[in-house]
């Protein structure tokens, strides 16, 4: 066995080790990649979560406020429509999440925005009602 | 972040109790702070997830639309509640087109992709948010204007208009389509600026009287909005809630249908209560003979009566003449009659509206009954005094098919031994439907504004 | 440089390779490992779906059996408690899954015997009912 | 599989429809077939999954339940009814213990991890349905038991039960610890023992009477055990249909405890209905006069009267007096009299008991009213015919502050002109106590067995 045959040899040797160590890699990238997505899904309250939940609770929920609304007495409609139009805003939320970044970008503004609006809506709305209420009285002094 | 989604199972849960506290007025104002600590966690919870950092903007946003939401809430007068109602809604509908807006120039703070690279399922969710939200917007001001008298409440009728809407709808949708697959922001606004349009189109048909079912419907459709956007953050507050707003505006609508007998396509489609509700109709020009009586002859009837049902309508809250009218049933009560007022569902211009302005007034609400709990008593009455109502006694609901307001239940006053109507004309009510009863030999026609009369009766009792 | 000195060279390098190779190998299995269970969880109506969704949909329903058992007319409380009994055994689906799977050992003789309880509660509940709701008439011939 | 968790979503919602239906008897059947077409989907969706394969046994489990089920169903007579739906329960508990051990020796099959390595959280859920589910098991059988007049439905009280059941918990919550340590199959059976004997020791004390609260309590436990099934499994189905009968089982023993102004606790505790309610108590050994006819005098009143109200209880529901008494009720009304049925909320040995008893005999509903519907009548009645009823017609009630039964809702059967009790002796009712109106002037008393009674009584009228 002379120099050049052991030279190539162990080359060859190198080169196989160094595709291994490559597919090896890239396996693990992949592994990690699918694990990805699963992993963000994993996380309770994700923006992953399975729709069927969602849907769920949507179902559910549309029961529930079929029945809780029938239940209100006709002489309260006026405070009810004062309630539902301040828990609409809720989606306050979602503003508070444009808004809530670092940094200043078109979409803070518009988050901004959308605080101010919901907000009006918030305060006005429960303490509109909250006015109405306070008139409804059983026995005036 | 499992706390989160409890805390906003929590806020849900604080937001059904709100509505279920108003099944009774003791419970409803515990329900309202219900509904207030709901709104607390909701908004405290997302301050705190760690993607929100910067509070500056947050703060002042809240402070300012705060503190304009405390005002007009301090001073607004009962009677304007109606509008008031339609204008907090235009601003839900503008807040949300705003949000859906956020959520497409920055999707990665919404975890729902890179911008440019959005999720479908996010993108339609999204285009609907946003369509609801700015036909929500310009319905709403529209019918803000029109309840507040800025626009005139005539509808605005047009050859062609039901061909323009669906010719609009159409190309909505087209724009939605294609919005999902360029995901360009022209697009988007394109969306928002056509759906505004095509909520001025939808609503500036529709009579003034109307306005409260459109109103109604609007919330409910906020409500399946906000829904939508809480299947886009995976939030159940959202949903939950957005569920309770839509059937609560959905069974608004419905029980405002009823009380009217028609149907929602009906109002929908527009083109009522216009040319022959607006005032002296022809059913106006009618040249039998009245009785009338002034404000001495109603006093002396009624210190007569045993029993008296006052019968609130419209014409009490344009006149503003609930506080008179509970000084005048001190009066009868402390005469000795028996004093109740009976209030039909579509009474008024909203739902519940004779009954506010009744407790503001401080009327005992166990003296304010509904339709069902007091219609047989009627017959057994000696005086009915309907001030500034009229559609909802008319008697052509039950006998006329012909009438527009045919199949409408209504309140039988006409069972009563003595009618007493406070009106300031022969005009007719908002349906434009001429109303028999006035030409009955039992009533008696008490014209003038209702506030005054009301004060004059007062004086004539006193005397 | 010598023969030794090549070979040594290559041996180390090849080592190097190799450690390298494991090392990848390592990686990807362990980034495999971690993708298992957040993939299972992200399987909808899998076993480990976020438990605040269960339990949302869990308070929903509370809230809608509150307000559908109050709604039951009280003429109609004996067929209320036959329905529930049906509707309970739908603990059945727990049963057949435990006698499911292929071959046979104690747990499918446990869902067997589940199986036929629940079997007996479902047609016995519903069609008791059954028989209790006929005999309500409005009016008789 | 998405599709699975939409299809027991479907289910859930056909199970919510079910009892919805159960609102109006016009929609109750439809309501019926809601429920089962909710059980054949869940159970489709179930055997459908990837792996459930092997369907021989499930075939053979579900025919041979299914035909004992539909069996029974057919050849119960209508008055076995409170024991049946015990009986029926103790099958839901024993099923729900052996779901538990299949998941315990399988815990592969369902999701939770390896033999000798289930989650905690699994194991915890597992050994609270198990323990559940025993206790019902045991728990329905004493009561079906004591219904059935097995066991004899005199109260087993003996000294210091509660606290030998205080140590039996608090061994059972040790067990419980132990078990999710060590997971070990002898843990798992010792829970399961141990449950059914606390079941026995549970519903043993309390009285035959006091049953059907039992029966409700043990289904609204079942609901709950469901629950937790469900957690385990993240299947909604479950989870959803658990929530709705536990709400069930729940509201009815609330609604009973009210019936009887009772609270839960002391049915619970137990020993009611003991010594005093058996028969001829103290309180039975009276010796003022009563006035006593027979079935002549009985229809020679009723003949003259124009209206009259049939106050039935458990009396009737023992004798299956129901065909009888309708038969003497048609005559009534062929004779000219309104006749109606007035239902207290606990008459008969379970809610509602009444109303499926008078169905059964053909007895239009609309004459059956509830109490808050008649109560103001019987003032304005000519004769009032008490069947077999007791308790929900004594004015002790209302007066007597020391009697078991004070601020219990009754009847007002004394306003009536004419008061009928059909009864075999003197001896109280279910309460033990004395009933003041044997004694009153406008009683009669009719001794017999009530179906007798009725015959008697028709004969007397054709006469
Ligand atoms: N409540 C709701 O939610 C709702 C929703 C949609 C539609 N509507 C509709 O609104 C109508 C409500 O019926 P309603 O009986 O309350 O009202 P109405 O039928 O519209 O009648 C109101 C009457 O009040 C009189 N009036 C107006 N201003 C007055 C004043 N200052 N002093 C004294 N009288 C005055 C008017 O007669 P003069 O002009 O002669 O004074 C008029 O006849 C129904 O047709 C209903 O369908 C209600
Ligand atoms: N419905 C429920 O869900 C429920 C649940 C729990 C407890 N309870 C309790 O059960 C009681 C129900 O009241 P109730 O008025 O229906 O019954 P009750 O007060 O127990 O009286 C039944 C009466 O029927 C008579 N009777 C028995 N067999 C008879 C026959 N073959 N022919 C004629 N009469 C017969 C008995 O008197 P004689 O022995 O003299 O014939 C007895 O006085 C209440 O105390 C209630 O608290 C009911």
């Amino acid at each position: 066995m002379d120099k050049q045959q052991l030279l190539q040899q162990a080359q060859s040797l190198q080169e196989e080790a160094r595709t291994l160590a490559e597919k090896a890699g890239e396996l693990a990238s992949q592994a990690a990649q699918m694990a990805q997505p699963a992993a963000e899904a994993a996380a309770a309250g994700g923006g992953h979560t399975p729709f069927i939940f969602l849907f769920t609770a949507f179902v559910l929920a549309c029961f529930v406020g079929y029945y809780v609304v029938w239940s209100v007495t006709p002489a309260l409609h006026s405070p009810l429509m004062g309630v539902t139009n301040a828990i609409s805003s809720v989606i306050i939320v979602g503003a508070l999440i444009a808004a809530g970044p670092e940094g200043s970008d078109i979409s803070k503004i518009f988050g901004f925005v959308a605080i101010v609006l919901a907000s009006v809506n918030i305060f006005g709305g429960f303490l509109v009602t909250n006015r109405m209420l306070g008139m409804f009285r059983k026995k005036q002094k | 972040m499992q706390w989160a989604g409890f805390a906003y199972l929590v806020a849900a849960i604080c937001f059904i109790m709100a509505l279920r506290g108003l099944s009774h007025p003791e419970s409803a104002r515990n329900g309202n702070r219900f509904g207030m600590a709901g709104m607390a966690i909701a908004v405290i919870t997302t301050i705190l997830m760690p993607n929100v950092v910067s509070y500056e903007w947050i703060i002042a946003g809240i402070v300012i639309g705060g503190v304009i939401g405390a005002v007009i809430a301090k001073k607004i007068v009962m009677t304007a509640l109606p509008q008031l109602v339609a204008a907090f809604h235009s601003l839900v509908g503008l807040a949300a087109v705003f949000v859906a807006a956020a959520a497409f120039y920055n999707p990665g703070a919404y975890d729902i992709g890179t911008a440019g690279h959005i999720a479908v399922a996010s993108l339609i969710e999204m285009s609907l948010g946003t369509a609801i939200g700015a036909v929500t917007f310009t319905g709403s001001v529209v019918a803000f204007g029109k309840l507040q008298g800025v626009f005139g409440s005539k509808p605005l009728v047009f050859p062609g208009q039901h061909l323009l809407n669906a010719a609009l709808g159409l190309l909505l949708l087209g724009l939605v389509v294609w919005f999902c697959m360029v995901q360009e922001p022209w697009v988007f606004w394109a969306i928002v600026l056509l759906s505004f349009a095509i909520g001025l189109l939808l609503i500036l048909p529709i009579g003034g009287a109307d306005m409260p079912v459109v109103v109604s419907m609007l919330n409910s459709y906020s409500g399946w909005a906000a829904c939508g956007i809480g299947f886009t953050l995976a939030n159940t507050a959202l949903i939950i809630t957005g569920a309770l707003v839509g059937a609560s505006g959905a069974i608004l609508s419905y029980i405002m249908c009823k009380g009217m007998n028609r149907s929602i396509f009906n109002v929908i489609l527009g083109g009522f209560g216009g040319e022959s509700g607006g005032g002296a109709g022809p059913a106006g020009d009618d040249d039998r003979p009245v009785k009338s009586g002034g404000p001495e002859d109603a006093a002396f009837m009624m210190k007569q009566a045993e029993s008296v049902i006052i019968v609130p309508g419209y014409g009490m809250a344009v006149a503003q003449a609930q506080h008179a009218l509970r000084e005048m049933a001190e009066l009868l009560k402390s005469n000795g009659a028996q004093v109740r007022y009976a209030i039909h569902p579509v009474a008024g211009r909203m739902p519940g509206h004779m009954n506010v302005l009744l407790a503001e007034a401080n009327v005992d609400y166990d003296d304010v009954l509904e339709l069902e709990e007091i219609n047989r008593d009627f017959s057994s009455t000696d005086v009915v005094f309907v001030i500034g109502a009229n559609d909802v006694t008319n008697p052509a609901a039950k006998t006329d098919q012909a009438s527009p307001i045919y199949g409408m239940p209504i309140l039988n006053v006409e069972e009563a031994e003595q009618v007493l109507f406070v009106k300031r004309s022969m005009s007719p009510g908002y349906a434009g439907v001429q109303n028999e009863l006035f030409f009955r030999d039992n009533t008696t026609m008490l014209f003038g504004d209702a506030k005054k009369m009301c004060e004059d009766i007062v004086k004539a009792l006193e005397r």
